[in-house]
């Protein structure tokens, strides 16, 4: 139809749709070529990174310009109000999501060529790989109801295959079984909304819906509401789906927890965003935020509370994971301009530090062959990068300052807060005390994990455990380094990053004007301002003066003239001191950590512990439930 | 949960603490009676070796080098770190050359400092014991056995000689020689002495009620002699008709106004022959078993047993008259007197001592003896009684009332 | 200066770590009496520590029983310098009754070198004090020597 | 020139004032007066005051073991770093009205709060970096009371905030130095009667974040050898010490500053009226506020620390923790909900 | 006619998920996914369908305003959605294939290593 200009490719406009074809075209070329490591690999990684610089190159037009950019594939522009072709909208909020994915699945796809380098069928995994990262872009860049729903189905099935691409292992097949059932109830709910939709509306695009639902209403609609909620609700693992991600996390090759944690489910909470505040348009409702907020802290609490009962490193993980969605829930929910900043600052913070403690646990399987807590013990001899790295994850997700976790924790805190203070209900004020403690108990595990897995004694199994490739470490030491900035300026980063993506959820009509070219009158979001004062560059200049100083003084007063074992044996002076007996192994880590807390709390623990059954069927009927419940609870408010 | 205490607390920061503020400090001593430091007094010891037999820490020690004169020069350790300080050793020590201190300081750097010894020659028995001490008393000993037909002299190699006549074979000595070395058999009336195991102690000769046994230093006696007694007899025949008289065959005799049942004759009695009932007031006498060693007459507080050599006492009335000769007269018969109608009833203190009700136990002057029994049983010691001073005083800060002291007083002196 | 205040310290604050090696229990009795309101130890600076890591002045108790002599020579050794051996008792330093049991490996100066000895049997509290007084003292003039 | 000079003076901030120096010696000599006073409620004459400086010196001159299991680097820098953390934060902290802005407008309540943790995080680091089991099972216990005390904590500042924020835009107030500004204006916050119960809660926090008795199940010393300093030995274990006289004085401090900040208000005007002015009246008034400062700590300590050190037997853990969120915390939630109905 | 077509895949849904909770046996629960589905498939049909429409298909010309036909939309997103309901049987088929070979059992119940 049109010329094309070669040079019509470096028009950001075609972006999107070139970083969605990347990971798929990577994903069929290594179907092709994929026989050679290396030619696989560099597909792999041509098409990751070029994706990832294609999005950066984004943020400058729509980030800091605040334009949104509209694709029509096909150049099937809409004629008479209707859009029938498959389109693409990517705005701030987009954008921002798709940046993690790209950075996740740079970095995983990093550390998978040192870490799957020992699995048969390599080819297949990179396949569903790019398949999963690409679903997921395309979920999210997609303008268009139905293509989220094909996009989903495309990233679950990626998921499922990734889950059980280790069959080997423990619980591999039982896991990717239980997601795919109540994975696809979930996508059955969202096709079943879709539809409902569309009945009422004859239209699937979401700028198209967006104009229209507030406009139309009726029963069909809500349920529809009900339907793609608790849909989108399967896919970020809220609560009661938790013990999906749980299963899957555990059995999945370290990359693709990275991927299923920071990637899907966030997928997942761009879904509900995407609906309740452009489609629905139901978030200025006190009854939805409260609904939202209700199911988020739910979530952060019941999912620290069952990671502090795991002993499986990667299980503990993933409650983590379910319980930092609950976060990033909780603040989304507020609708705030603040809370949704906040939140979607934890959400990417979610993506790096979560990220970078599943690549942990992965090192650490890859030495040991073992994530199991009470096998574990003493690694950080071995593994000192890999301790340092994960030191620094475990940090951010506990909120220890400087690093990401805190910053928007801190800023999850005040909006639940100024919320609270402002409606003077004092619901969210136990919101912000239920956000407080949670992040306390995600210490708890995570000195558990340190103490299990990296200090501790050093049991007879793990010997041979040595320190991973330098590909891993790299891997690692980049998300390392983005907690580690994204803490540090967290002005920056909420000005460039998360304000725009925030903003841009209270400015519904700027998304149908930029995909109609309509000119529906646009509400600029109020401006954020907090108002605590936390300013960590400060704070750790003065730290890093302090450490300096007393470091100096200590070495000047020689802090450091200490006595080492000489040589190969352990002279008695230099054992640990056991009560005086001979040196045994006595590792104290595991389950036996924290028995005061958990006495106290032995029955919830052990009615939690009866709840997750592990029985399919169980995890349905939860799921069922959930349903049954949110379209009540839809009609009733809606 | 709930905070006790702090009135307490509170109160206690402005009052004055109750901390003995110790330094380490040379001078001070131990509580009365603590047993501390040991000191041997290395001139008294005899070298019996019952000490160190007794101990049970192994902490006493002896080397023995010849002088050049052929004597044994004997050192004692005592190491006190490994010392029990029961005083067991002090206790078997029939010559007190073993002394605890209430020394406490015993602190030391090197182990020679926790080492008490002390080095003394043992008198050589040929040369010794005729020259140095016997020869004193022998000339003025040497009259009286002149009489009798058989002088029995003490040896002279410091070791102990039975005199036939006096000995009763109580089989006490036996019982107490710490080497084992007598062997006495009361039926057979034969007393031997195994001069392999004796070590001249003298603690037989210490033990015998009879003093039937001669130590190097001791008089010579004549055997044959049935003892000086009977002479006085006569004497005190014309006092009373219904004389009780002591037994001419050597067993005694209870003299039962006198007599209280206080079963002390039977408890001490070494052959067992005595068998007296306080409730029914009987007191009998197993002529067979009796030996008449008369440590029953020695036991009985109330001199109401007579041995032969006694003077007759009157059978119904504490007699005023044997006065002169009774060994403590002078309580009992002036309190006897205005009751003399109580026949059977032994005489009450007229000033009876109450009991405290603190729990503690009070001393009952009249009956004490001043054993200091009570003293050395009281497991805190808080008593300190003199012997030769007469005094029993009793730190009420220490004592814990537990009536040991009662239940040990042989004379029934303390009251609780 | 700050050479001066460690010198000066050194004496001021012993802490103490005991071993039990097989004792009756009076000893251990005796020596927390010291610690108790009436001859509060503490007023001099002295305090019982839980880990021989800590301690300066190490206290043994009891015979030193073939069960426990590995642990306690191995607490020992543990003990940064410098550092301070204290018998309290006759046990640790004779076996006292003990002695001669084939349970019991013998006194504690056979493996070590013992600085001070407080014998008794209990010592009384004062001599406890007494003996840790001067085991201070040993740690002053111990440190002194360490620094050369 | 002005920026070295500048420079030289916020080390000095740093180093001296309400930094390193100041710290070194106030976090002791409490340290000193709390086992002082404890030891003379039990009728003890206790140790000199200066003990803990003797402690520490002596600490200094030891040798220090590094035990052949443990990971050096860690092991010899979480005490460093504990004690620059709480050095730090202690700069935070406002004198009255006294502060340096640069500083306390850097954090506000909820950042102490969450700065309080690192001491925690890097005495666990220390501890488990060894490979001990005494220090496996002590940070477990660390762990769990600094658990048990975030619930309490975090509802008396949040009622706190409430309180404070009536007077500021936004409704809520976090700022250190704006609570003591709102003090000084409006009377102490003690005064005020929804936050009596508040203040309550947080006194009996102090011991518990201190680690202070009875609620020193992660260092009891009988029982698990001193938890995570069991292998510690010479000047890193005097850090430690150090460390925990300094967390004592930072809250009481932080307890002074939220609840008596009003009582420094006085201090100008007191100065004024001797006679003083310019410079020197600033000086003898900062001078005269760290002395109230210090002497209201001291009270803290005593009935804070010291009374329930002298009257309580240490607690087990589940008993440390059950008793932090059910009395203590629900004696901090009472207070929030006073505070949320305009009491 | 049509509300017979809404009850019925109404019905379809229903009975899909009651297999899929109550039935412990792996293929089962696979049909009730399948039944979930053609439930799901039949509404989307429905709606899309007019009573009384032709068949979307008009050559250049023949399309006018006033034509009336069934809503092609949804017919083609059945199509997808069969072939995903396909994918999903195919898949999850597969997987209850190496489950029993694992587990040697086809009961959900014993299925069940990863819990709590």
């Amino acid at each position: 139809m049109k010329y094309i200009d070669l040079l019509n490719f470096l028009n950001p406009v075609h972006f999107p749709i070139i970083a969605i074809m990347l990971y798929f075209l990577g994903a069929f070329l290594i179907v092709l070529f994929g026989r050679n490591r290396i030619v696989r690999n560099c597909i792999a990684f041509l098409a990751t990174g070029l994706t990832l610089t294609l999005l950066i190159l984004l943020v400058k037009p729509i980030l800091i310009d605040g334009g949104i950019i509209p694709y029509w594939m096909g150049n099937r522009v809409p004629a008479g109000g209707y859009a029938i072709g498959i389109a693409l909208e990517v705005d701030a909020l987009s954008l921002f999501f798709g940046l993690l994915v790209a950075t996740a699945v740079f970095v995983a796809i990093l550390y998978s060529f040192s870490y799957m380098s020992e699995d048969d069928n390599e080819p297949q995994y990179y396949t569903l790989f790019l398949m999963l990262a690409g679903g997921v872009l395309g979920m999210v860049f997609s303008g268009d109801l139905f293509n989220m729903f094909i996009m989903v189905e495309i990233l679950t099935f990626a998921a499922v295959a990734l889950t059980a691409f280790r069959n080997r292992v423990t619980g591999a097949l039982e896991a990717a079984f239980k997601y795919l059932v109540v994975g696809c109830i979930g996508s059955t709910c969202i096709l079943a909304g879709t539809i409902l939709l569309y009945q009422q509306t004859h239209t699937l695009n979401l700028a198209q819906l967006a104009y229209v639902i507030p406009r139309v209403g009726g029963t069909n609609v809500t349920v529809a509401f009900a339907l793609l909620f608790i849909g989108f609700c399967t896919k970020a693992f809220i609560v009661p789906f938790h013990p999906l991600a749980a299963d899957a996390h555990g059995a999945a090759p370290a990359p693709v927890s990275v991927m299923i944690s920071g990637v899907l489910t966030k997928s997942g909470i761009y879904g509900i965003i995407r609906l309740s505040f452009f489609l629905f348009q139901t978030m200025n409702l006190g009854t939805m935020q409260f609904w939202l907020v209700f199911l988020g802290s739910v979530s952060m609490f019941v999912c620290v509370t069952m990671a502090l009962a795991q002993h499986d490193f990667k299980r503990l993980l993933a409650f983590h994971s379910i319980s930092q969605i609950g976060y990033v829930l909780t603040a989304v929910g507020l609708a705030t301009t603040l809370g949704a900043s906040a939140g979607l600052y934890h959400a990417m913070n979610h993506t790096l530090f979560k990220g970078l403690l599943f690549l942990t646990a992965g090192a650490v399987l890859h030495e040991t062959g073992t994530t199991d807590l009470g096998k574990l013990g003493g690694l950080s001899k071995k593994m000192p990068w890999t301790t340092a790295l994960f030191l620094i994850g475990a940090a951010s997700i506990s909120g220890i300052p400087p690093f990401n976790g805190f910053a928007s924790k801190w800023l999850i805190y005040q909006a639940s807060y100024e919320k609270a203070v402002e409606t003077g209900n004092i619901g969210f004020a136990l919101v912000t005390i239920c956000a407080l403690v949670t992040s306390t108990l995600t210490l708890a595990s995570f000195v558990k994990v340190t103490q299990s897995v990296f200090f501790g004694q050093l049991p007879k199994e793990c010997e041979n455990a040595k320190e991973v490739s330098w590909g891993m470490r790299l891997a690692m030491s980049i998300l390392a380094i983005l907690c580690l900035v994204t803490g540090l300026f967290p002005n920056a980063v909420q000005k460039l990053l998360t304000i725009p993506a925030g903003s841009a959820l209270f400015n519904p009509n700027a998304y149908i004007n930029g995909m109609w070219q309509s000119h529906l009158p646009e509400t600029a979001a109020p401006a954020v301002q907090t108002v605590g004062v936390w300013n960590p560059t400060n704070w750790l200049i003065l730290l890093m003066i302090a450490l300096l100083s007393i470091c100096i003084v200590a070495i000047a007063s020689k802090y450091d003239a200490v006595r080492e074992n000489k040589g190969e044996k352990v002279a008695l002076k230099y054992s640990l001191f056991y009560g005086g007996e001979e040196t045994e192994f006595s590792q104290v880590g595991g389950g036996d950590l924290f028995w005061g807390f958990k006495q106290n709390w032995r029955h919830y623990f052990s009615f939690m512990h009866n709840l997750h059954s592990g029985i399919v069927n169980d995890y349905s009927l939860w799921a069922v439930v959930a349903l049954a419940l949110a379209m009540v609870y839809a009609l009733i408010v809606l | 949960m709930d905070f006790p205490f702090v009135k307490e607390a509170i109160s206690k920061l402005f009052s004055k603490p109750s901390c003995e503020m110790y330094v380490p400090d040379k001078t001070k001593l131990g509580a009365p009676n603590y047993r501390g430091r040991i000191v041997f007094h290395p001139e008294k010891c005899i070298n019996c070796m019952m000490c160190e037999r007794v101990c049970s820490g192994n902490a006493i020690t002896h080397v023995i080098e010849k002088t050049p004169e052929g004597e044994d020069k004997v050192t004692r350790t005592f190491y006190l770190g490994s010392c029990t300080f029961c005083a067991t050793c002090m206790d078997f020590c029939g010559h007190g050359a073993i002394e605890f201190t209430r020394d406490y300081h015993m602190i030391a750097t090197k182990e020679e400092d926790l080492m008490v010894s002390g080095t003394f020659i043992k008198k050589a028995p040929v040369k010794k014991a005729p020259a140095a001490k016997p020869a004193a008393p022998k000339p003025a000993a040497a009259p009286a056995p002149a009489e009798g037909g058989k002088v029995i002299k003490p040896r002279d190699d410091g070791k102990p000689v039975q005199v036939p006549s006096k000995c009763v074979y109580c089989t006490i000595c036996a019982k107490k020689c710490p080497a084992g070395a007598l062997n006495v058999d009361r039926a057979n009336k034969t007393w031997e002495l195994d001069e392999d195991l004796c070590v001249g102690c003298g603690t037989c000769s210490d033990a015998c009620p009879k003093k039937a046994i001669l130590m190097p230093g001791d008089e010579p006696v004549t055997e044959g002699a049935p003892a000086p007694a009977p002479a006085p007899a006569p004497k005190a025949a014309p006092a009373a008709a219904a004389l009780i008289q002591p037994r001419d065959d050597g067993k005694p005799v209870q003299v039962p106004s006198k007599c209280v049942y206080c079963t002390l004759c039977a408890k001490k009695c070494p052959a067992g022959a005595l068998t007296v009932d306080r409730a029914n007031k009987t007191w009998e006498l197993d002529e067979d078993l009796c030996v008449g060693c008369g440590t029953c007459a020695e036991a009985c507080p109330k001199k109401a047993i007579l041995m032969p050599g006694d003077e007759p006492v009157a059978a119904d009335a504490p007699a005023a008259a044997p006065a002169p000769k009774a060994a403590a007269p002078a309580p009992a018969p002036k309190k006897e007197e205005p009751a003399p109608k109580a026949e059977e009833k032994p005489a009450e203190p007229a000033k009876p001592v109450e009991p405290r009700d603190d729990g503690r136990p009070v001393q009952d002057p009249a009956k004490c003896i001043y054993c200091t029994i009570c003293a050395r049983k009281c497991p805190v010691g808080a008593l300190t009684v003199d012997r030769a001073a007469k005094t029993w005083e009793l730190d009420e800060s220490m004592c814990i009332g537990c009536g040991n002291c009662y239940e040990v007083c042989p004379k029934k002196a303390i009251l609780i | 200066m700050f050479k001066k205040l460690i010198a000066e310290s050194t004496g001021k604050s012993p802490w103490l770590f005991h071993i039990n090696a097989g004792s009756c229990n009076g000893c251990d009795i005796e020596l927390v009496s010291v610690l108790t309101p009436r001859y509060d130890a503490e007023r001099l600076g002295f305090k019982l520590t839980g880990s021989p890591r800590h301690a300066d002045i190490v206290v043994v108790t009891g015979p030193v029983t073939q069960q426990s002599l590995n642990r306690v020579l191995r607490s020992i050794e543990q003990v940064p310098d410098p550092k301070c051996i204290v018998t309290m008792g006759s046990c640790p330093q004779s076996g006292n009754v003990f002695r001669g049991s084939y349970s019991v490996a013998g006194p504690l100066s056979k493996y070590v070198h013992v600085d001070v000895d407080v014998a008794g049997c209990t010592p009384k509290p004062e001599a406890v004090i007494d003996g840790l007084y001067l085991a201070t003292q040993i740690l002053a003039e111990k440190r002194k020597e360490m620094k050369k | 020139m002005d920026m070295i000079l500048n420079a030289l003076k916020y080390l000095a901030y740093v180093l001296i004032f309400p930094g390193f120096l100041f710290c070194f010696l106030s976090g002791l000599l409490l340290c000193g007066i709390d086992r002082k006073l404890v030891a003379r409620m039990q009728k003890r004459v206790g140790p000199p005051i200066l003990q803990p400086f003797y402690d520490f010196f002596k600490l200094c001159g030891k040798e220090t073991i590094v035990p052949a299991a443990a990971n050096k680097f860690m092991f010899l820098m979480a005490p460093l770093l504990g004690l620059a953390a709480l050095v730090v934060l202690q700069l935070f902290i406002p004198v009255f009205q006294f502060n340096i802005p640069a500083f306390t407008e850097v954090a506000d309540v909820i950042v102490i709060l969450y700065l309080l943790l690192i001491p925690a995080v890097s005495i666990i680091l220390g501890g488990a970096s060894t490979g001990s089991p005494y220090a496996g099972v002590g940070l477990s216990r660390e762990m769990v009371t600094v658990l048990a005390c975030e619930l309490p904590l975090v509802l008396v500042l949040l009622s706190v905030g409430k309180v404070v924020g009536a007077s500021y835009q936004g409704g809520i107030c976090f700022s250190m130095t704006k609570i003591v500004e709102y003090q000084m204006s409006h009377g102490s916050l003690i005064t005020h009667a929804g936050l009596i119960p508040a203040a309550i809660a947080f006194l009996l926090v102090i011991p518990g974040e201190t680690g202070n008795h009875p609620f020193d199940a992660a260092e009891a010393e009988t029982e698990i050898c001193e938890g995570m300093l069991a292998e510690y030995s010479g000047a890193p274990l005097g850090v430690f010490k150090l460390n925990h006289g300094i967390k004592m004085l930072t809250m009481t401090s932080l307890f002074v500053m939220l609840f008596f900040g009003g009582l420094g208000s006085g201090i100008e005007s007191l100065v004024a009226l001797v006679g003083l002015t310019g410079t020197a009246a600033h000086m003898v008034s900062v001078l005269l506020a760290v002395l109230l400062l210090f002497l209201l700590c001291v009270i803290v300590t005593a009935v804070g620390i010291s009374l329930v050190h002298a009257v309580t037997a240490r607690l087990k853990i589940e008993q440390i923790f059950k008793y932090y969120w059910t009395v203590v915390s629900g004696l901090a939630l009472l207070s929030l909900v006073l505070v949320w109905y305009g009491l | 006619m049509m509300t017979l077509n809404y009850i019925a895949s109404f019905f379809l849904i229903v009975l899909g998920l009651y297999c899929i909770v109550v039935k412990y046996n792996l293929v089962k629960t696979v049909i009730g996914l399948s039944i979930m589905d053609y439930g799901v498939n039949l509404l989307i049909i429905t709606i899309g369908y007019n009573p009384g429409g032709t068949a979307p298909i008009f050559t250049e010309g023949e399309l006018q305003a006033a034509s009336y036909f069934v809503d092609p939309i949804p017919q083609a997103l059945t199509l997808t959605s069969i072939v995903i309901g396909a994918c999903v049987t195919a898949m999850s088929l597969a997987l209850v294939i190496k489950l029993k070979e694992m587990y040697g059992t086809l009961d959900t119940r014993e299925i069940r290593r990863l819990r709590g």
